[in-house]
């Protein structure tokens, strides 16, 4: 009977060195492991706790850090999303890709690199998805700059 | 024969008293290029925009829309509005584009079209030229109105055109074969390949007429009515069969490229066919420009705004219910058109010649 | 020279189509869909890699319509933010507010009166149904259906107009807010509503005649472009395309939101009584069953709709959440919609990460239409019903 | 037979349902159209349409609620002196930013700034698109006293 273990408990079995915050309680649970351990981590969630879809990818820049954060959507019984995170240094983050497991990873780590300048190593198709080719810097940084102009046309208006 | 002299004749007669010169060819040749000019100019062209109008009017309808409404009364001076924009519009041929086929394509495609009215007798002595092999001319032009769209997608230079081209080819050129043994069996009934001839065999009440000729005909007959309609409506690329120009998927086909006059001659064309069709399946299956009632034949025999009503009435019930159809069915993908046209239409249709060569003989 | 797109040469990938015999080879087309067609439904941009009419490979290609929502959330207030959000999916705003509202809610721990939750999920059906109607009538316009498109306006019309009297916008409603709504309904225009959701139930008929069992619509859609449930799941596809390809996932009924667990309706899944699990035509008529259960709720919180106040606490411009985080899914029309809402304590959102469904969906496009005609691909677009203002966001 | 079956059925399907279309279709060219003759004839609109604002000048008190709740930044607000005796001198609106969201009528403690019903708003240029309701000539802009002629949308908090 997979998929009734909650993800901390299943996580600090199968990978007691990855794991590096949990927080099971509050309005969102999570489980904080290392970036090298997050495909394994994530197959944990797949195969002990039930969670079929990868729901969403999300980035955030914490001045000192910056976190990305994988929730996984558990279909049944009880449904719920689970959640991991990781914690990348700012000037050089660095995380495996999670796309070869999960199609859906592809696009949204794409977004992330776009948006936030999160490299995935090993993913098969790092480009930018939302902005163009030769944009410069990542807008969700938190000290991103506006461009002054984007080729000849005034962005200040 | 019932009827009047073919038009022309009866002026190449007037022309050549006029002239003092025997009814020679090139004043024969004349006439029939001044009714010609005549019926396209007089009939064709007010039908076709007329069509237009009714086609808008009665979408709208359907779409619990107006329809045109603004300019003149019930919106009726729309199409006109419409044509005089398009004639006053830029004429833009683009830098890519392979410039005198682009040009020329427009033309052939509306010659193709207007020049299958030549032999439609619209009434008791109205043809312009009341040809022997009548509808195969018919058939022919509408094969020549391909060529001019293949012109145009190639000459566009635009891969959605060159797209639409080849389907319309893939699709007219099938289409042809339904059609043509669909019209076979009104042949082979009559035993002539003149419309003229083909439209007096059906003189008299409404049992004479192809489509229900004595009852036991109707076996042969209204199958093959049908899938003259349906190969017609593919014929005209209307829309079941709309694929050459479908907009959802080709944006406009063929004539994505075109602005101007030169694309309302893709659009004119297409009502003009569609008219035409409708006025061949009128005079191969319904009778032609005979009354229900056996009145052409007896007391108003020959009278020509007798027939003409009657048969501009039951061309415009086929047109009309080719609106209604378009606005009704949603498209069919290529490869089901050619279905279709292969196993469905064809079989039935060479299965209703044959059945039809046998009634013949009984 | 191959054509390449951000990188990556188009014919990189073989195709599952079978190669043509030597002899008869002939040239691929590179067709470039969009950002201006008729059929990509907004600015997508679909690259197309087809051999005549068979398309080998496409490629949609987003970002036309993109606005950063993200990064302008993070620069408003908590107050300002809410009508950005309506933009996202412009066809099913609502749902879109109710996303973020309910993330913020529920980091700060905000209470939301029963009535207030019961209009959110009236009028957030409403406006299901509205997007419904018109991915609906959309889809038929794709194959080619243009009347049934406008029959469906006409419904749509209907119910834009009762949303417009109480919300005051007809497409982007700005409605909800933070512990409530903004206006309360009249008994008037709660019978009207009761009203609007019988003709949707009674015209669901005509829909049916003239497009759902008509024989060419069913030729054209049954049995194409499927998307089977290990794709769909893989892909992170949700919302009526994972339904139709047979999981019974959906939100309301699973992890119920705003009260939805007081309402009886069902969750439609797939196959249905024409094509396969999965196929086009499954996701049309996923959408069609989905309205008549949209009906059903709306008419039972019509019933029970509860007396009291539309608002407990005014959240105003310099109002501020408490610092923490919260993750909240809710079923948009088109699928998931969650918010990964992250708080610093200040007045504005530090992060306010937004999922739009049809981002996820639109990815399967790559996937799906291999060896499809252009036809069928226009066809799998108009099922899979995007909204670039959420794909771009 | 059955290949023959199903091809016959095929077509036959395709016939029929054909005219079960037809039959939805034609019944609707006699009915009433559903549509409105616009600039004639026009849908009357909710009361709490968010269309152009109405501003009642007489009242404002150059308080600058309603231009720092702006999300977008649209209203420009000059006035000599504050308070009750403020006279406006500029209350432009740039509509071709404006989202119409309603919150610059949320805040405002006279409730002086509306949404109005009125929602074509057209110009040639982009100066066109920027309202002045600061001149009172402005048909939106109603002084002390004056009868506003229609209702009006009330999303001000009470």
């Amino acid at each position: 009977m997979s998929g009734v273990r909650s993800p901390a408990e299943a996580l600090s079995d199968a990978l007691p060195d990855a794991v590096v915050e949990v927080v099971a309680e509050g309005t969102h649970p999570f489980v904080r492991v290392e970036p090298e351990s997050i495909v394994e981590a994530a197959r944990v969630l797949k195969e002990q706790c039930g969670a079929e879809m990868l729901h969403q990818i999300s980035g955030v820049d914490f001045e000192d850090r910056i976190e990305v954060v994988y929730h996984f959507a558990r279909l049944a019984p009880d449904p719920d999303f689970l959640c991991l995170k990781v914690s990348l240094p700012r000037d050089d983050p660095v995380v495996p890709t999670l796309a070869h497991e999960w199609r859906a990873a592809n696009w949204a780590e794409r977004e992330t690199w776009d948006l936030l300048g999160v490299r995935f190593s090993g993913h098969p198709h790092l480009f930018r998805i939302l902005l163009p080719e030769d944009w410069e810097g990542h807008p969700l940084r938190k000290d991103y700059a506006f461009p002054e102009s984007y080729h000849g046309i005034d962005c200040t208006q | 024969m019932i009827g009047a002299e073919p038009l022309s004749s009866s002026l190449a007669a007037w022309l050549a008293a006029l002239f003092g010169v025997g009814a020679t060819w090139p004043i024969q040749a004349l006439a029939m290029l001044i009714v010609a000019t005549g019926v396209v100019a007089l009939v064709v062209t007010p039908v076709g925009l007329g069509g237009v109008y009714l086609e808008r009017k009665l979408s709208g309808r359907i779409q619990n829309r107006r329809g045109p409404n603004r300019v003149g009364p019930y919106g009726l001076l729309q199409t006109l509005a419409d044509g005089i924009k398009l004639l006053v519009q830029e004429d833009i041929v683009h830098k890519a584009a392979d410039a005198a086929l682009f040009r020329f394509a427009p033309y052939v495609v509306f010659l193709a079209a207007f020049t299958g009215y030549v032999v439609m007798p619209f009434a008791p002595g109205l043809t312009a030229a009341d040809l022997d092999v009548g509808i195969f001319f018919f058939l022919a032009m509408i094969g020549i109105e391909t060529i001019g769209v293949v012109m145009a997608g190639w000459s566009s230079n635009n891969k959605w055109s060159l797209l639409g081209s080849m389907r319309e080819v893939a699709q007219v050129v099938s289409y042809e074969l339904p059609l043509g043994l669909a019209a076979m069996c009104p042949v082979i009934a009559s035993g002539s390949l003149s419309l003229n001839t083909i439209t007096d065999m059906q003189a008299g009440p409404i049992w004479n007429w192809f489509v229900i000729r004595n009852g036991y005909w109707a076996i042969v007959m209204v199958p093959a009515f049908l899938i003259f309609y349906t190969a017609g409506l593919a014929a005209a690329k209307r829309l079941p069969f709309d694929l050459p120009e479908a907009e959802s998927e080709l944006v406009a086909g063929f004539h994505t490229e075109y602005s101007g006059m030169r694309f309302g001659m893709f659009f004119l064309p297409e009502y003009a066919v569609m008219l035409s069709i409708s006025g061949v399946a009128t005079v191969l299956f319904l009778g032609g420009y005979h009354d229900p009632f056996g009145l052409s034949a007896g007391s108003l025999a020959g009278v020509w705004w007798w027939g003409l009503i009657w048969f501009f009435l039951k061309t415009t019930v086929l047109f009309l219910l080719q609106i209604v159809l378009r606005w009704t069915l949603p498209r069919l993908r290529i490869d089901q058109v050619m279905y279709l046209c292969y196993k469905g239409l064809l079989p039935v249709a060479m299965a209703c010649v044959v059945l039809a060569a046998v009634l013949r003989l009984l | 020279m191959t054509p390449s797109i951000q990188g990556v040469a188009l014919n990189q990938r073989e195709a599952s189509v079978p190669a043509l015999p030597r002899d008869i080879q002939t040239e691929e087309l590179v067709f470039n869909m969009g950002p201006q067609h008729p059929s990509t439904h907004g600015v997508l941009r679909v690259v197309l890699r087809t051999d005549g009419e068979v398309v080998l490979e496409a490629q949609p290609l987003i970002g036309n319509l993109h606005r950063c929502c993200e990064k302008i959330l993070e620069n408003l207030t908590y107050v300002q933010g809410v009508p950005y959000v309506d933009r996202m999916d412009y066809l099913g705003s609502l749902n879109m507010e109710l996303g973020l509202v309910l993330a913020v809610e529920k980091a700060a721990a905000i209470e939301v009166p029963k009535r207030a939750q019961y209009l959110r999920v009236i009028l957030c059906e409403m406006n299901r149904i509205a997007s419904h109607l018109m991915a609906a009538g959309q889809f038929g316009l794709d194959m080619g259906a243009f009347t049934p498109f406008l029959y469906m306006f006409r419904e749509r019309e209907e119910g834009i107009r009762l949303l417009d009297e109480v919300t005051g916008g007809r497409l982007l409603y700005h409605y909800i807010r933070y512990g409530g709504v903004t206006r309360d309904v009249s008994d008037d225009w709660i019978g009207r509503t009761a009203v609007w959701c019988d003709r949707i139930d009674a015209h669901m008929q005509e829909y049916n005649d003239l497009l759902t069992y008509n024989h060419i619509f069913l030729n054209r859609a049954c049995g194409v472009a499927i998307i089977d449930k290990q794709t769909a799941l893989a892909f992170g596809a949700t919302g009526p395309i994972l339904r139709a390809a047979g999981v019974g996932r959906d939100l309301r009924k699973d992890m119920p939101y705003s009260s939805y667990e007081d309402f009886e309706f069902d969750i439609p899944v797939g196959p249905f009584d024409k094509g396969v699990v999965g196929d086009s035509w499954s996701r049309y008529k996923q959408r069609l069953l989905e309205m008549t259960q949209s009906t059903r709720i709306i008419r039972q919180a019509l019933d029970k709709l509860p007396e009291g106040e539309i608002q407990h606490k005014k959240v105003t411009r310099g109002w501020k959440a408490p610092a923490g985080e919260a993750y909240v899914a809710s079923e948009a029309p088109r699928g998931e919609i969650s918010c990964y809402f992250v708080s610093d304590g200040g007045k504005k959102p530090y992060r306010c990460r937004m999922r739009g469904p049809s981002f996820f969906n639109i990815a399967l496009l790559e996937e799906t239409s291999r060896g499809l005609l252009i036809g069928d691909l226009i066809a799998l677009m108009g099922s899979i019903d995007i909204t670039l203002g959420e794909v771009d966001r | 037979m059955g290949a023959f079956s199903q091809w016959a059925r095929n077509l036959w399907m395709g016939l029929k349902t054909t005219f079960v279309g037809l039959g939805v279709t034609v019944p609707y060219i006699f009915r009433r159209p559903y549509t409105l003759q616009y600039p004639e004839e026009r849908e009357v609109l909710p009361d709490c349409e968010r269309g152009l604002h109405n501003f009642e000048i007489d009242k404002c008190i150059a308080c600058d609620q309603c231009v720092k709740i702006c999300p977008v930044d649209c209203i420009a607000l000059e006035a000599e002196g504050k308070g009750k005796f403020a006279r406006m001198t500029k209350y432009e609106i740039d509509y071709t930013k404006c989202i119409f969201c309603a919150l610059c009528t949320e805040p405002c403690p006279t409730e002086c700034i509306h949404m109005g019903p009125t929602f074509d708003l057209v110009g040639y240029t982009r100066e066109e698109c920027i309202i002045d309701y600061a001149d009172r000539e402005n048909p939106r802009t109603f002084s002390e006293g004056e009868e506003i002629p229609y209702p009006l949308a009330s999303f001000a908090r009470k």
